[in-house]
């Protein structure tokens, strides 16, 4: 017996969950002024994420996944990516989303049950949402492929959950990726939950990482509540892919703080002293306690930021809440290009109809 | 004997059959701890442990595929996809092998599984959450597709599909899990599958429907009774194999017949309906078959969700149409 | 010009969309070095390259989902399923995505793509290799489903569907590959999609069909001109959206209708043909519309496949029985 | 940056291709006794693809799928399985299946278009050959789920090749397996095709072993030329599966001597020259060399071998070949256990048509 194939799967963290430095930060993070951006991104996102819990508990929006607690994750991919890469996310890193252009609105509006949500106004190549676990790595296969043959270096990024991690549909993506060599980012947001599945449940794997070991190419696993990890990682996983260095996954290590979503009720597979004990590893604590040691964050700019995000927010809740109903008959108008003439009857049959249901 | 909701009559025919046949196992996405996302499996794993259900990892094709292993080592699996959005990923597997496993041994292993799943839209969910597949299952030689329309169908009928020696396809309407309560005694006794049930009897046409849309189909029938006109309805409850006889001899004496559906209509299940009228009733028929369905669009998200699942309103037109026809 | 086969049809209109347009992207296993296995894409690497000319992993699924990426990017790709007993595990991806793409972006993006596969028995291939799944794909919305039936068509149709701008199932009737040949201009001439195309014209009986069956439809109707029934032949090449007005017309004239296919009977395609007749043609019909099929039955293995198979004598027997009904 | 994970893949093999002993053998190894009776299927094996290809050459029976060069997998394999656990193959280890009783003529039957053949004579419990490439690992988790439960420590045993670890189904299959430590063994050939796709096609994995890392096991390779290092490591992991240790993926590296089936011509995708020099590495004659050089082999002991394993396969031929047709009704049959009566109309029109389209 001879060994013929070694791996291993780094780990990387910058700033612990108390907010000191565990190793030398890269160079974008020795500048204070580089991270604060960061951080009021990942205030503006929880803002968000409580407002739009709040909706839906008043019943004016439907059904809602929540950010809390994963704010890093979104926000530090947002922030390095090259505007004309393209984001394949899933649904918990609104941070990504909004700071590539989506409107806080179109995600509200969404979430409402509304297709005009994805026609994002100021994000024009970004993939909508994928709400089937799981399938769109395998679109972002195809979009990086597109990319490859473009020859722009440009990058896809695609964001997915620990949950999805276990659907074919990913492997074979990856399996992919590896073999075309894909500028290819896979960023594995594992909050140790998948619904109420644990991560224990989910895969004997003792990380994410190492599923890239089956693909072919690098994997690594970082602290997802420490943004400046994230983007670090996420930036030198771009440049790879622009040199033509392939595909990377990286498995960024979080917790979900909240329910699975507006509809489920976490209390019943996890404990409250599980869930208060996590507090203590959140993201936006430890960003805020480095730079208040830093002096590079005052109290006064801590309340300027809060009035200001829910200003912010509550003028994108104003708008989505002002946005009139779609006619019934709309489910029609993009459902070709052109209408084959077989559905003419029907759209005209609720055109008549009108907005009588709505 | 205190009344229950459809999704408490799945729970309780699960847990009957659980105690009854130990080969029975409940397997899928957060059926355990949490009960199902829709509580169809709650108290399941308290009682029979975490080998007999079963939480399974996040992967619908396994899920199906899985059940199909068991089956042939003589367990009586039943999986439960989350929604039925999710459940197209099952179909290589059910058509490739559940369906085809006793032909291809000639009898020596079957596959007698059951996959449940909710469907149809109505309840304000997420995209992919609002889904009426059970036209594409019913064209698969080889299963059973069955859709319960009351608590008490969905208790006789689940144990009767779990009973079965061939796979079943069994689909919960959501819209009715909690819409209303029946007296469901809980004595373990099945419906016989294979058969349509007609549900009220009428003399001037014939409505037949299955699942969520038996709720407005019923309306519809109370709203015409009180103008005189008198429909039978019948409750399809297994759309593979399809019972036509009963379907033929109601229109055989009403002459008439609207079939209603949720799904799209092209290649819906009601096509099947109205070719088998076509071809031997044409002389019963005093007006056209008309199919009130869900329309040739993507099932909209919630906001429009009410435009496009046929409404009581429709239903009664086309009634009063295909009565007027001359 | 000499004749061609339908497989180097279909080679010919790759070949001249490629050459054309240099989005079109062809992927797919052992669509390379080896031409694919039918030999559908023989040469194409050598002209247009790796990039071009892609050969997949062995991942079904992901040759649908990477084609839905590929399209979003304003790609055109034409990917291949080997058979479409593989096809299955594609419709989870068509459905939920490529599907709905233009609908879920409300236009922003689309996908642009073409499924090809071959269908259908008759050649003695292995098992999960003579799969008819056409009716379970017309009832996806947003997505169109087109089957050619000659050399021609093949050409013309598959030119149609990758400049179509929204996704289409392509499946070739693996049966007429290589049956006969026929002159096709390669002058990058497309058919018409969503149109039925009248082959014969026939005042007795019309006989609707599509893919391999016309060539058993067509020989049924020439024998039965020998005996003096004139039948018109509609091909409905593009099965969705489906061009219903074409038929009505006929069925105005003939006033019989007899449907061929060779997917099992129950919810196949026919049944939405005949279901559209059964509402709209009521007062046309002289007779019952009669559905020639292959069985509820799964699709045996070689050595019986014949059987499954509707014959030339079937389909003569059910069209004289139409003719005889009072 | 710190390492948190690391994996190594061994390589075993006890004979080398021209049967030298590279390391010490196993016990079971060291009995020649226990060595020719593989010999000897190995060989039958051989004799009975020969043939098949001549039948079907000959317009005898359909399409055949050869396994050529791949005969000490098959083998090794049906070799060490204990009679109650369950076999869930693909179509090229046919020695595995002959070894647990499934009869030639029942194979000959299958490729000739017939269902009665997966109603095996002798073999009651395994299942048949899996056409669609990668499904039925996952149908194997379901089968181990099943044995686990039963707890008489029976293991099942999944072979698939190196095209069919792209499926995503597969990885569903091994991660479950892992997820609950399932009695599974997954045998890869690794014949290096999967029909014309070359394995730098078909992953950027150096090894298949190595997928099982995705899946939180044990993979490990060997040469599947050296029908000992089979044996031997199937056993182990059968051992291991029986002891409660949980799944074990084995990469059995080989060469795919044949066409991929009689449908396909090898030639437009690979040289003479690389086919011929594989001839060096197949499995049989480097234990004939071994035996020989152990004395216990004899050239007598060779040609009665020749002449029973033609004479074994000709029976089973002639059987084959005098199989009367199947009624077209049958295939009404074994539909369902009871056919609905919505088809015994259909049943009855075949029925009354007889056997005229046979
Ligand atoms: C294919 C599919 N199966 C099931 C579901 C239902 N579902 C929605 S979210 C979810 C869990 C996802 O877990 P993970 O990937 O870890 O993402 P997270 O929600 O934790 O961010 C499930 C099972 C779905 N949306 N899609
Ligand atoms: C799901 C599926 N896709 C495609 C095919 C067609 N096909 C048959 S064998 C084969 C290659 C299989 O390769 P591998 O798994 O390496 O097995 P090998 O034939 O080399 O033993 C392909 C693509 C199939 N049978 N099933
Ligand atoms: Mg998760
Ligand atoms: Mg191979």
């Amino acid at each position: 017996m001879s060994i013929i194939a070694n791996f291993q799967i780094p780990y990387t963290q910058f700033l612990d969950h108390t907010g000191d430095v565990v190793q030398p930060l890269p160079e974008f993070a020795l500048d204070c002024e580089n991270l604060t951006p960061l951080y009021r991104a990942m205030v503006e996102n929880r803002t968000f994420d409580a407002k739009a819990i709040a909706l839906q508990r008043t019943g004016r929006m439907g059904t809602y996944a929540s950010s809390l607690g994963q704010e890093a994750i979104g926000v530090g991919i947002g922030s390095i990516m090259r505007e004309d890469d393209i984001l394949v996310p899933s649904y918990r890193e609104y941070g990504a989303q909004f700071w590539r252009g989506v409107r806080m609105k179109e995600i509200l509006l969404y979430w409402s049950g509304d297709e005009r949500s994805n026609n994002f106004e100021n994000q024009k190549t970004d993939l909508p949402i994928c709400v089937t676990i799981g399938a769109h790595p395998a679109h972002a296969v195809g979009v990086a492929y597109a990319l490859k043959l473009r020859g722009k270096n440009q990058v896809a990024v695609c964001t997915l959950g620990d949950g999805a991690t276990s659907k074919g549909d990913f492997y074979e993506a990856i399996n992919a990726a590896g073999v075309w060599n894909l500028p290819l980012v896979f960023v594995v947001s594992n909050n140790q939950f998948a619904i109420s599945i644990r991560y224990e449940q989910q895969t004997a794997a003792k990380t994410i990482a190492q599923k890239a070991i089956a693909a072919g190419f690098a994997g690594e696993q970082i602290d997802g509540n420490d943004v400046i990890a994230v983007r670090h990682s996420v930036d030198q996983a771009l440049q790879k892919a622009r040199r033509g260095g392939g595909p990377t996954l990286i498995e960024a290590i979080t917790y979900r703080m909240s329910d699975h979503t507006t509809a489920d009720d976490a209390s019943r597979y996890r404990s409250k002293e599980e869930l208060s004990e996590q507090w203590a590893y959140e993201p936006i604590s430890r960003l805020r306690n480095y730079l208040i040691k830093k002096e590079a964050w005052t109290k006064d700019e801590e309340d300027t930021l809060i009035k200001n995000s829910a200003a912010i927010v509550q003028e994108e809740v104003d708008e989505y809440l002002n946005t009139p109903p779609r006619e019934p008959s709309s489910m029609f108008d993009h459902l070709y290009e052109n209408l084959p003439a077989a559905y003419a009857e029907q759209q005209a049959e609720l055109m008549e109809k009108g907005s009588a249901h709505v | 004997m205190s009344e229950i909701t459809l999704v408490e009559a799945i729970n309780q025919a699960l847990t009957y059959e659980m105690a009854h046949d130990p080969g029975v196992i409940v397997l899928g996405e957060d059926v355990g701890a949490n009960g199902g996302v829709f509580r169809a499996t709650l108290g399941l794993q308290e009682k029979f442990g975490e080998d007999r259900v079963l939480d399974t990892p996040l992967s619908e094709v396994l899920i199906g595929a899985m059940s199909i292993g068991m089956s042939v080592m003589k367990l009586r699996p039943v999986a439960e996809i989350q929604f039925s959005g999710f459940l197209y990923s099952n179909l290589d597997h059910i058509i490739n092998h559940a369906s085809r496993m006793r032909n291809r041994t000639q009898g020596r292993l079957s596959c007698p599984m059951v996959i449940r799943s909710p469907s149809g839209g109505g309840i304000h969910a997420p995209e992919h959450h609002s889904e009426s597949p059970e036209a594409m299952f019913a064209h698969i030689p080889g299963i059973r597709v069955v859709i319960p329309s009351s608590p008490l169908r969905a208790y006789r009928l689940l144990l009767a599909a779990i009973r079965d020696p061939d796979p079943v396809i069994f689909l919960e309407p959501t819209r009715l899990y909690r819409l209303f309560k029946q007296e469901v005694p809980d004595n373990g006794k099945a419906e016989l599958l294979d058969v349509c049930l007609t549900i009220r009897e009428g003399r001037d046409i014939t409505l037949v429907s299955w699942g969520a849309m038996m709720n407005e189909v019923q309306i519809a029938a109370e709203t015409l009774s009180e103008e005189g006109i008198e429909a039978e309805i019948i409750d399809v409850a297994t759309i593979k194999p399809l019972d036509m006889e009963t379907i033929l001899n109601s229109v055989a004496k009403t002459g008439r017949c609207v079939i209603v559906h949720e799904a799209p209509r092209s290649a819906g299940f009601g096509a099947e309906i109205a070719a088998n009228l076509a071809e031997h009733a044409l002389l019963s028929l005093f007006a056209p078959v008309c199919r009130v369905t869900g329309y040739d669009a993507v099932m909209p998200l919630a906001r429009l969700e009410k435009s496009y699942i046929p409404s009581v309103e429709k239903i009664i037109n086309a009634v009063k149409k295909t009565i007027a026809f001359a």
